[in-house]
């Protein structure tokens, strides 16, 4: 019988890397999710504990796949301490991918925000001009800047770390750095993952300069394939439509940047 | 002339005859304005209770190697009260509200607070299989089913139709017990309680162990009930369960249904199944000569 | 240690824990010796009646798009004696009769037929979906089960085992009447009862209109149904309903079945679907270290 | 979703013919069908009436297939009676198919068991020396004696026909023939399709000869796949391990030729 993708597959961490205190890179193999578009997620079973959607990260040998996780409630916090040898579920890959421009680029990521990005950046042309932005609270958040430059290193780039404290990188908020960049440079395309007033803004500076941008949302998932509803902001579902929408799109939804829906599906103020 | 796709249930008229199934994509007006425009008949609600629900942890759904769904979202929903106002701005949309509740004043109260928005029927949600105390043990309580279809009854003057399901209680003493008191329509069905076990881990892959079955393996039991229950009762029926494509759907209105729900399918083939659908009973319909959906409602029955 | 295959059913001791399922190529000592052959733990006979049945005409079964399939063959067999006759011969096999009928009578008198036979448990089919006054029809009826099984037992020592299904009475309640009857063993589930209409034509297409759905779609259904029993009876269990590979196998072990029957995947996969399934238990048993099925059984419901 | 062959297919009859006064092939388009190997069969549906198995027959027509079919019990008049426009189901095609060998080769064949024959008759290679024994009781009864000899039209080859009462053709059965030509010529494979009996006599021709023969059998048939049992031959299943089978295995087989089961699966004698 056929392997189908809704269906959880079981895959065995293999090696977990400490990105920060709070952020772990879980590493394991599998041909599918090794391939995935840049922006596709997965839903991540922790048997026992939950179920949560997890972009995929890269894991830079051939086969293999991560999750980079920040541990936060019982959910990601049960991700977050799977050891190796133990066992994950894992199906998907679900959601559609970022429209990759040629030329000037402008990457965009806050926190786990920034898987989606670094794959992003496998999928970047010889020629294009990077840069990436990454924001953090404070120094000790701050992750894969190396890895950025890394995957950079054959291309004309620039890594830029803000930290809101001051205490790494440039002080102040990611944004107030967008604000600056989209003034000077006529980018071909901007792309953004993180928390979703970050987002807002840069989808909302890039758009006042007319610049296309696009943004990868979160929202409470339940099925991952357009099914439950519980993912839907305004008339989009995230996990079907998205999790990638043109900054176009995004301005005229209403919920965008101010609305999300807890597990009731009650609306919330963001 | 070309063949109408209108269709009646009892009272209730739709332009199409395929509708959206409950607790699918269901829970914001947005998202019921855009199946609207995609072909959808009518939108019923995901199942609404008196207080709002935030439903079983994940996994809730999940697909099976074959075929089908399993889920157990444990009806989270954001309350009747909250989604009476999510849906007050409704102009254009035929929706259904599904209800879910224990005791007959559960759905009365549910019922007074959408007395001011424009549903054109509620749908008692009797067979949920995997949540306690509503669903299917309410729907397995023919005495308790005669309570609530009377008291939603006498609550308003908008249709009212019961969802049933296999529960441990024979489904067609539900349909008999909510026919005595006054039902105008009847879906058949929900989801079917099952599992699903991981070997690797060797524990139940949902939250809640058990959940309901839906999609494609459940499309021959489905259109059994149906056949089963206009082979018995004269009373107007939704088929639900499995049903993919048109000819499914066609299947079910040969059964002996006037109208379809899709659930599963959704998640199969995403939202242009409502369309795909239409058009293929549209295209049916012309090549066997038929002008009304009307004209083939239970049809099998009579070979 | 090399993992052994070996599993006991109550009493029933068998070198492996695939058996054929009721009604599957059974009729004929010489395919039940090939089976055996093939890798079959057990093999169970069609369900024998008190007469020779013909069976319903065609079409009797096919396949559904999809996966799966729909059968009303009827009951169609030669008979209990006539069978009894053909498998004198029987040295090597562990058969399992599978008997059904109306009255407690019919069931000890075809017992009686096969006291010199060379049997290893009868099996009562309380359970199928689409003949009347037989099957589930008696299944349905607790009261009646208790008097079949408590004849049964009186008339041998051989283990008896009670086929279930879902049927217009839960079938716990027929489980429940079983066990307190002195049942052996439950064998969960049968077909579940279905429909299917050629749209072109307008009818259902089995002669018999209704069958029974069996196959993969079936396969959730039925591991609930076995996750349910082994949670609330401590009584061996086999459990069977679509069933096609050695991962489907250990759910239902892991759900609480000490061996399993495969009825439909033979329609798929033909006879190597024993070895298959056989070596893949070996293989999993000796990946996880298990040197016995028992210590598999039941372990889902620990998690 | 993809079409599975075990579920009925309806198909419109477009062309009649009548082959004998109680024979006639009905002929339908469908692509599997009309490419099936020689030997393979399908379950016909009658609507409201009966299904049976029916041997494929060729149509030459590409996308074209047929039935030939014998009006007999009611299931088979039901088929026989079915009109130009009118709808049967087809499911299958199912069973294996003969060994075609090269060099000299003896077709013999009864009644509809000229059907299998005939689609063999289409795979032969230009060098093959082809002879083809048509048995029947009576003139009236003769039918696929100038579609052999067409399909035969590129090759050395005879067709033979034999009526029981000498009303047409060589007198006497076609058996007789049978063993006059074994005989003689030293066959390099023999294909037989009709009655048992005659079946059973040419492969124990051949076999005393130590020829290759093949035979497909007919047994009672309810599933045609391998589920139902009802077409059992000792401890082999029609449907599924034939309808062809070498003589030699059929020779050890005891049931061949001398019995088949009843609608309830009891032995009767042939
Ligand atoms: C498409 C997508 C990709 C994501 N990628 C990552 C990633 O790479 N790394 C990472 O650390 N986090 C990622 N997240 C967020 C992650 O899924 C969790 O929401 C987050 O870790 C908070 O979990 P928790 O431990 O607080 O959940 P708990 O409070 O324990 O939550 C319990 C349940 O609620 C659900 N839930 C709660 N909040 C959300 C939410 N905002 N979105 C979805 N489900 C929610 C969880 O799935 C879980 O089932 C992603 C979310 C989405 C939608
Ligand atoms: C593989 C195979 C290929 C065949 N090909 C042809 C063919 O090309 N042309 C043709 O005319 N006949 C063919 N037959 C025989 C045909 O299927 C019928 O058995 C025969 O026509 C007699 O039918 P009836 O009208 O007497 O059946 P009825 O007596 O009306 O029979 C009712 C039922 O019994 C079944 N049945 C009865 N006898 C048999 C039998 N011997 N084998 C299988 N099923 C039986 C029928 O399928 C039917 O479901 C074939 C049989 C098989 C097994
Ligand atoms: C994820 C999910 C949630 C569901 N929630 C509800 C619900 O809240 N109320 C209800 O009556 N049925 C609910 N159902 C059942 C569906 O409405 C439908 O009856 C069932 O899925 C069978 O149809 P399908 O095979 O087309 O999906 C749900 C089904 C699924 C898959
Ligand atoms: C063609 C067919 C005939 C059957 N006949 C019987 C029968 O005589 N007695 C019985 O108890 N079960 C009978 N069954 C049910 C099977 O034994 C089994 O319970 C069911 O098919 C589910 O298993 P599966 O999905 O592996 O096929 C029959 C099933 C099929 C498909
Ligand atoms: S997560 Fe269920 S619809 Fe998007
Ligand atoms: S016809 Fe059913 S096994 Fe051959």
């Amino acid at each position: 019988m056929q392997r189908n993708l809704n269906h959880t597959k079981i895959c065995v961490i293999e090696k977990v890397i400490d990105e920060t205190p709070t952020v772990r890179t879980l590493i394991f193999s599998d041909d599918i999710m090794s391939s995935v578009l840049p922006g596709q997620f997965a839903m991540v079973w922790i048997p026992g504990i939950n179920e949560l959607p997890m972009s995929v990260m890269i894991a830079q040998e051939p086969g293999k796949a991560a999750f980079t996780v920040r541990k936060h409630g019982p959910a990601s916090t049960g991700l977050f301490n799977v050891k190796i040898g133990q066992q994950i579920g894992v199906r998907g890959p679900y959601g559609n991918s970022f429209d990759l421009k040629q030329g000037k680029l402008l990457l965009v990521g806050g926190g786990t925000g920034l898987v989606p990005m670094m794959r992003l950046l496998t999928h970047i042309k010889p020629n294009d001009d990077v840069t990436v932005l990454i924001g953090a609270k404070s120094k000790n958040e701050v992750f894969f800047e190396d890895l950025a430059n890394n995957l950079l290193k054959n291309n004309t780039h620039r890594v830029i770390v803000t930290t809101d404290d001051g205490t790494y990188g440039e002080k102040g908020f990611v944004t107030d750095m967008v604000e600056k960049l989209v003034n000077e440079i006529s980018f071909d395309g901007i792309y953004t993952c993180g928390p979703e007033i970050m987002m807002y803004k840069t989808v909302h500076l890039a758009h006042s300069k007319g610049l296309f941008v696009q943004a990868s949302l979160e929202r409470m998932m339940k099925c991952g394939v357009g099914i439950c509803g519980s993912c839907c902001v305004g008339e989009d579902l995230v996990c079907k439509d998205g999790t990638v929408f043109d900054g176009e799109h995004l301005i005229s939804n209403k919920e965008f940047g101010h609305f999300h829906r807890n597990k009731a599906g009650i609306l919330e103020n963001y | 002339m070309e063949p109408s796709l209108v269709t009646s249930i009892g009272k209730i008229q739709l332009e199409r005859p395929v509708m959206l199934a409950s607790g699918i994509l269901g829970i914001s007006l947005d998202v019921f304005n855009r199946l609207y425009r995609s072909g959808a008949g009518a939108v019923v609600s995901k199942s609404l209770s008196t207080e709002p629900w935030d439903g079983y942890p994940n996994p809730t759904i999940f697909g099976i190697n074959g075929g089908g769904w399993i889920n157990a979202v444990g009806l989270s929903n954001p309350g009747a009260q909250n989604f009476a106002k999510m849906i007050e701005p409704n102009k254009d949309v035929p929706i259904i509200i599904s209800l879910v509740g224990s005791i007959p004043e559960d759905f009365s109260t549910m019922v007074e607070q959408f007395k001011n928005s424009k549903v054109i029927a509620y749908e008692l949600n009797l067979s949920c299989p995997h949540v306690a105390k509503v669903g299917l043990e309410v729907g397995d309580d023919p005495e308790l089913v005669k309570k609530i279809v009377s008291t939603v009854k006498n609550s308003t003057n908008v249709p009212i139709i019961a969802k049933v399901g296999l529960g441990t209680t024979h489904y067609l003493n539900t349909v008999n017990a909510a026919i005595d008191s006054g039902i105008d329509a009847i879906t058949a069905i929900n989801t079917i309680r099952a599992i699903a076990i991981d070997v690797e881990t060797q524990r139940p892959i949902l939250s809640n162990k058990f959940g309901g079955l839906s999609g494609t393996p459940i499309k021959p039991i489905a259109l059994r009930c149906v056949y089963e229950i206009s082979s018995k009762y004269n009373i107007p029926i939704i088929g639900c369960g499995g049903i993919s494509t048109w000819e499914d759907a066609i299947e079910f209105i040969l059964a002996g249904a006037s109208a379809i729900q899709i659930g599963s399918a959704i998640g199969d083939n995403w939202i242009h199944v409502f369309n795909d659908i239409n058009n293929g009973i549209f295209q049916y319909m012309k090549r066997k000569g038929y002008s009304k959906i009307d004209e083939m409602i239970g049809l099998a029955k009579k070979s």
